[in-house]
């Protein structure tokens, strides 16, 4: 007998009966000698903890990388992971990246053409030409 | 502000022309959209007339989960500008009093929401992503949609001119965050010339999540 | 330049009398961030430019001289308090000479023997392989052209010399601006003459009467020995390695640092250059050895003209304070 | 422009068999003749006070168990040659603190052994290894804890704030009971260290400072003065047991009164003085470019007692920011965070660690640097 999954019967859609924030974890890499680090340094030294406050959702693991590039990794619950690096970058533009990894779903990027999706059946039903008062000639 | 002013005066002067079966229209006259935010970051102070007095209280009662009152930078950035209702006619009201609790009675619903003047037909649970990024809201805000054109069910419409009052709805949607789109890469090039610029796009944009559409009674304008 | 110096005395005094009405009451804490010490023969003054009183008119100028202390090199003892030019050991920090300072090192220690074979030296006949037409190939010469497999390399490198030249003046005032860093940052230990690692007179009996006759026996105790010496004056591993400069070769001395590289390096005079000054965490140095580097390289202090015969004294230095 | 740093003086000989005299390691110390003429010469005491000090007699079985394991049959004269030298050595009164190996024995050869029982190894196995003499330096029993190096700085360095404001006190108090007692030549000198009895001794004087910083020392002037004179033979005190606990000293602090702190430093023979009494008692060091800046003992307590900077930035974090720290949902690691640390976190590394011993790779710590790594791989040690 076939194996057949099991059929979905309800579409999970965050928002709804509540909101749950999707980046669970947020991995910040620093360097303690790299010059690259420079900006890093600062931003954890400033923005970092009144961040970390704010967003009680997020665990954030502070941790060195020594001769790497300073990094940011953003952990989502669909188990995909989204790494900006912040090399060279000021402390105001790495703020923006956390809130930015903070903002994300962890869907990969794609090309989107209408802005509503749904998946509510059509409201007033679909036309079909077998129904109705059928076409005047 | 004054972007959406533009477009709502544009559709004033062009009133719909398609008479769907058994509809009625409400005269509403009104100058903006606004949606009305619960909690959110400090965003900039946005230049918008903060003269008009906001009603929080009544906002804060019609949400059903308890969120912190909503910050004054939210306000300065979101002012809730209520509509100038016009008297209801004779034949609108009786429509309303007589069609409005049939289509509420109908099973599913649809609306046409205008966030920012352009106009999003979505059903409780959709999804919209919004051609831009939402300047102060920060994921898990909740938005007020008071702004419609067109409410209705399978087989009534109500359709507003050029938007609904507010009362007789309420529509709620869910700050879900921010997506981005690929890069795209324009290469710009002239003629004989060897060299091409690259001018690489990536834009954010802000995804909302319809959580809640319901219609009151005709007695919500009190018919 | 002297116009310039003049500005910025003016400024200097104009930004003095801004800072003292703007701070309100003179308290006698300003002449003390004011002043600088400058060191005279009895004390260690210095000049006490209380502002309230006339110094108002006198701007505030950097001392003449910076104290040094000399210390015991193997235990550390402070000696003797000495007093040295600040044109020595407390020039302003240049980044930018030192650095010409050690890229003119680095190039002229370069090897430059890189080699390889033009078509003309690869060895091999330079018969024309196949006649010019009618194979259908395309036209070939000798063996060893470059286009071909085991030709010759087109402009391969050749050994040529990677020296460049730097102006004595400028190589001078890059040695003492090492060693003007080194002090400020606290990182240059001046020690007495004779600087010798000494081990202990029974390890020096044993070895007289062949009870250590084992060489590595005796590395053995020397390395350890240094190791110790070095930890308890926190200039070892822990404390990022210290450079030993001495003025000629001490046979314990650099025995030992041979044997724990990872605690230090010891030079002597001659091999010392601008680069060794600023490598390791800091600079144990003989005095003599320090009078030595700094009387080298002063050809910008003193020039070399004699005026009406006398040749102009460099800056005078090392001159005790406190015994 | 730049020859091999190390050719110096041809060490060719140092390749040469071991039976090269060794040059006198410990030359009598350099005649180091000051440049300049200053009247202290170097005092006999100064060498004995460090590191060769009297150190206490070895155990009977130390010295002579070595002899006895050395019963090699040589040539018997030849033998008592070397016995009676060594012991000649010992009898000097000497007591040996480095205890060198024993003569190395030579092995009969296997065809002149006489003992019937005796039946040649052929396997390794079962043979007591005895090593070579790599380590002979680390054992304890050869090179003693007595026998360290000992300087001019305690062995600990004294860091609590009330410590060292105790130790600057006494020194500022030691240095004006020698000025006041007019013996100038010593101030520069070294002087000795008691117990702790000293200590409290000195802090009783009371300083009194007038306006202009110069302070007068009043009490038993003539005890300290004597306590400071150094008696040979007198084994140096480490600063554990010269100075009290911090706790003391904090106690000390609360009820003491602060003006002494006022004493300006100005004369430069005063603050060598109690710059050096101080780094005698505390093992902290001035550095040269701090000096000019000190003018007064509040000067250079504050010196004294500015922890140094961190030196790197998770140093940083740990010290100061323990507010993002004890945030509850932060984690920070002041090391680099690797595989093995986040399967430790999930409980999964004790199963690797079991895979890892069943097939005896390496099993050690969990990061393991790239250089030892490789050398893993490659099968070294």
């Amino acid at each position: 007998m076939t194996i057949r999954a099991l059929e979905k019967i309800s579409v999970g859609q965050n928002g709804i009966g509540s909101f749950i924030l999707q980046c669970k974890r947020l991995d910040i890499h620093y360097c303690d000698h790299s010059g690259s680090s420079r900006g890093m340094n600062a931003f954890i030294k400033t923005h970092l903890a009144k961040f970390a406050q704010t967003h009680p959702a997020i665990e954030f693991a502070v941790s060195p990388r020594p001769r790497k590039h300073p990094v940011m990794i953003g952990h989502y619950i669909n188990g995909r992971q989204k790494s900006i690096c912040v090399a060279n970058m000021e402390p105001s533009q790495i703020l923006k990246k956390a809130e930015l990894l903070r903002d994300a779903s962890g869907d990969k990027v794609k090309r989107v053409n209408k802005p509503v999706t749904s998946v509510n059946e059509s409201v007033r039903g679909i036309w079909s030409p077998y129904h109705g008062n059928g076409m005047a000639v | 502000m004054s972007r959406s002013l533009l477009r709502s005066l544009l559709e004033l002067r062009a009133p719909s022309t398609s008479r769907p079966a058994a509809q009625f229209r409400l005269p509403v006259r009104s100058l903006s959209t606004t949606p009305l935010r619960r909690n959110s970051p400090t965003p900039r102070n946005a230049t918008a007339p903060s003269s008009i007095p906001t009603n929080p209280a009544e906002a804060a009662s019609l949400a059903t989960e308890s969120r912190s009152q909503i910050p004054q930078a939210a306000e300065a950035l979101y002012p809730r500008i209520p509509q100038q209702v016009n008297p209801p006619t004779s034949e609108s009201r009786a429509t309303i009093a007589q069609l409005l609790p049939l289509l509420r009675t109908q099973p599913a619903h649809y609306l046409t929401a205008h966030i920012w003047g352009r106009p999003y037909l979505v059903t409780a649970g959709d999804q919209i992503r919004l051609p831009f990024k939402m300047p102060g809201v920060v994921p898990g805000d909740v938005l007020r949609l008071d702004r419609a054109s067109t409410l209705g069910s399978r087989d009534f419409t109500l359709k507003g001119s050029p938007y609904i009052d507010e009362r007789l709805f309420e529509c709620r949607a869910t700050v879900l965050g921010t997506e981005t789109e690929p890069m795209r890469i324009k290469i710009k090039t002239k003629r004989r010339q060897r060299r091409n610029k690259q001018v690489r796009s990536k834009h954010h944009f802000t995804i909302l999540r319809i959580s809640e559409v319901s219609i009151n009674g005709p007695e919500a304008v009190s018919l | 330049m002297a116009g310039k110096g003049a500005r910025g005395l003016t400024e200097a005094l104009r930004s003095l009398t801004l800072s003292t009405q703007s701070c309100g009451q003179v308290s006698s804490r300003l002449p003390s961030t004011f002043s600088r010490s400058m060191a005279t023969e009895a004390t260690l003054p210095r000049a006490t430019s209380n502002l309230t009183t006339t110094s108002m008119t006198t701007p505030w100028r950097p001392s003449p001289s910076v104290p040094v202390t000399v210390y015991d090199f193997q235990s550390y003892e402070p000696q003797r308090l000495e007093e040295w030019s600040s044109k020595h050991l407390h020039l302003p920090m240049r980044r930018d000479i030192l650095h010409l300072a050690v890229i003119f090192e680095g190039d002229n220690t370069r090897q430059g023997s890189a080699n390889s074979k033009t078509r003309y030296e690869v060895h091999g006949s330079h018969k024309k392989l196949y006649r010019q037409k009618g194979l259908g190939r395309a036209r070939v010469g000798s063996k060893q052209s470059p286009l071909r497999r085991g030709g010759g390399k087109t402009f391969g490198p050749k050994p040529r010399d990677f020296g460049t030249g730097l102006n004595r003046k400028v190589y001078d005032l890059a040695w003492r601006t090492a060693l003007s860093y080194r002090y400020r940052r606290g990182e240059l230990v001046v020690c007495e003459d004779g600087m010798e690692l000494e081990l202990p007179q029974e390890i020096a009996a044993m070895v007289e009467q062949g009870q250590l006759r084992d060489q590595a026996l005796v590395d053995g105790f020397k390395a350890k020995w240094a190791r110790q010496v070095l930890d308890s004056h926190e200039w070892g591993r822990a404390h990022g390695r210290s450079t030993f400069i001495t003025t000629e070769w001490r046979e314990n001395l650099f025995d030992a640092m041979d044997l724990v590289p990872n605690y230090g390096m010891a030079l002597d005079i001659e091999d010392v250059d601008v680069k060794d000054l600023l490598t390791t965490g800091r600079l144990v140095v003989e005095r003599e050895a320090l009078a030595e580097m700094i009387q080298r390289h002063q050809s910008d202090l003193c020039s070399k003209v004699f005026i009406n015969g006398v040749r102009p004294s460099p800056p005078e230095t090392g001159k005790v304070i406190v015994e | 422009m730049r020859r091999i740093s190390r050719l110096g003086k041809p060490s060719g000989a140092r390749l040469a068999p071991t039976a090269r005299p060794l040059a006198p390691l410990c030359t009598p110390r350099a005649a180091a003749t000051r440049p300049s003429p200053t009247p202290a010469a170097v005092t006999i005491n100064t060498l004995r006070f460090y590191s060769s000090r009297q150190p206490e007699p070895l155990p009977a079985s130390l010295t002579s168990g070595g002899k006895s394991a050395a019963a090699a049959p040589e040539s018997v004269e030849e033998l008592a040659a070397e016995e009676l030298e060594v012991q000649q050595f010992d009898h000097q009164s000497q007591q040996r603190v480095f205890v060198p190996p024993p003569r190395p024995s030579v092995a009969e050869r296997a065809d002149t052994i006489t003992d019937t029982l005796y039946t040649p190894a052929t396997t390794a196995e079962g043979l007591e290894s005895i090593g070579g003499l790599g380590s002979w330096w680390d054992d304890p029993a050869h090179w003693p804890e007595t026998s360290d190096f000992v300087g001019f700085k305690p062995k600990h360095k004294v860091q609590e704030p009330a410590l060292l404001e105790a130790a600057v006190r006494r020194a500022l108090t030691e240095t004006l009971v020698m000025k006041q007692l007019g013996q100038e030549e010593q101030l520069t000198g070294i002087w000795g260290l008691q117990g702790k009895a000293q200590h409290d001794a000195v802090l009783a004087l009371d300083i009194r400072v007038d306006s202009d910083g110069t302070a007068t020392v009043t009490g038993d002037l003539h005890a300290v003065a004597d306590g400071l004179v150094v008696k040979d033979g007198e084994p140096n005190v480490d600063s554990a047991d010269v100075l009290p606990s911090a706790a003391e000293a904090l106690a000390w602090k609360q009820q003491a009164d602060q003006s002494w702190k006022g004493t300006s430093l100005q004369d430069a023979r005063l603050k060598f003085a109690v710059i050096k009494r101080v780094m005698q008692l505390t093992g902290q060091v001035v550095p040269d470019q701090k000096l000019a800046d000190i003018a007064t003992a509040r000067g250079l307590l504050a010196t004294l007692s500015k922890p140094p900077k961190p030196k790197t930035f998770s140093q940083e974090i740990e010290t100061k920011k323990q507010d993002l720290v004890a945030l509850p949902n932060v984690a920070f690691s002041p090391k680099r965070v690797t595989r093995g640390h986040k399967d430790q976190a999930l409980g999964r590394y004790k199963l690797i660690e079991a895979e890892f011993r069943k097939r005896d790779l390496q099993d050690g710590p969990l990061s393991v640097p790239k250089s030892r790594e490789k050398k893993h791989w490659n099968g070294e040690a």
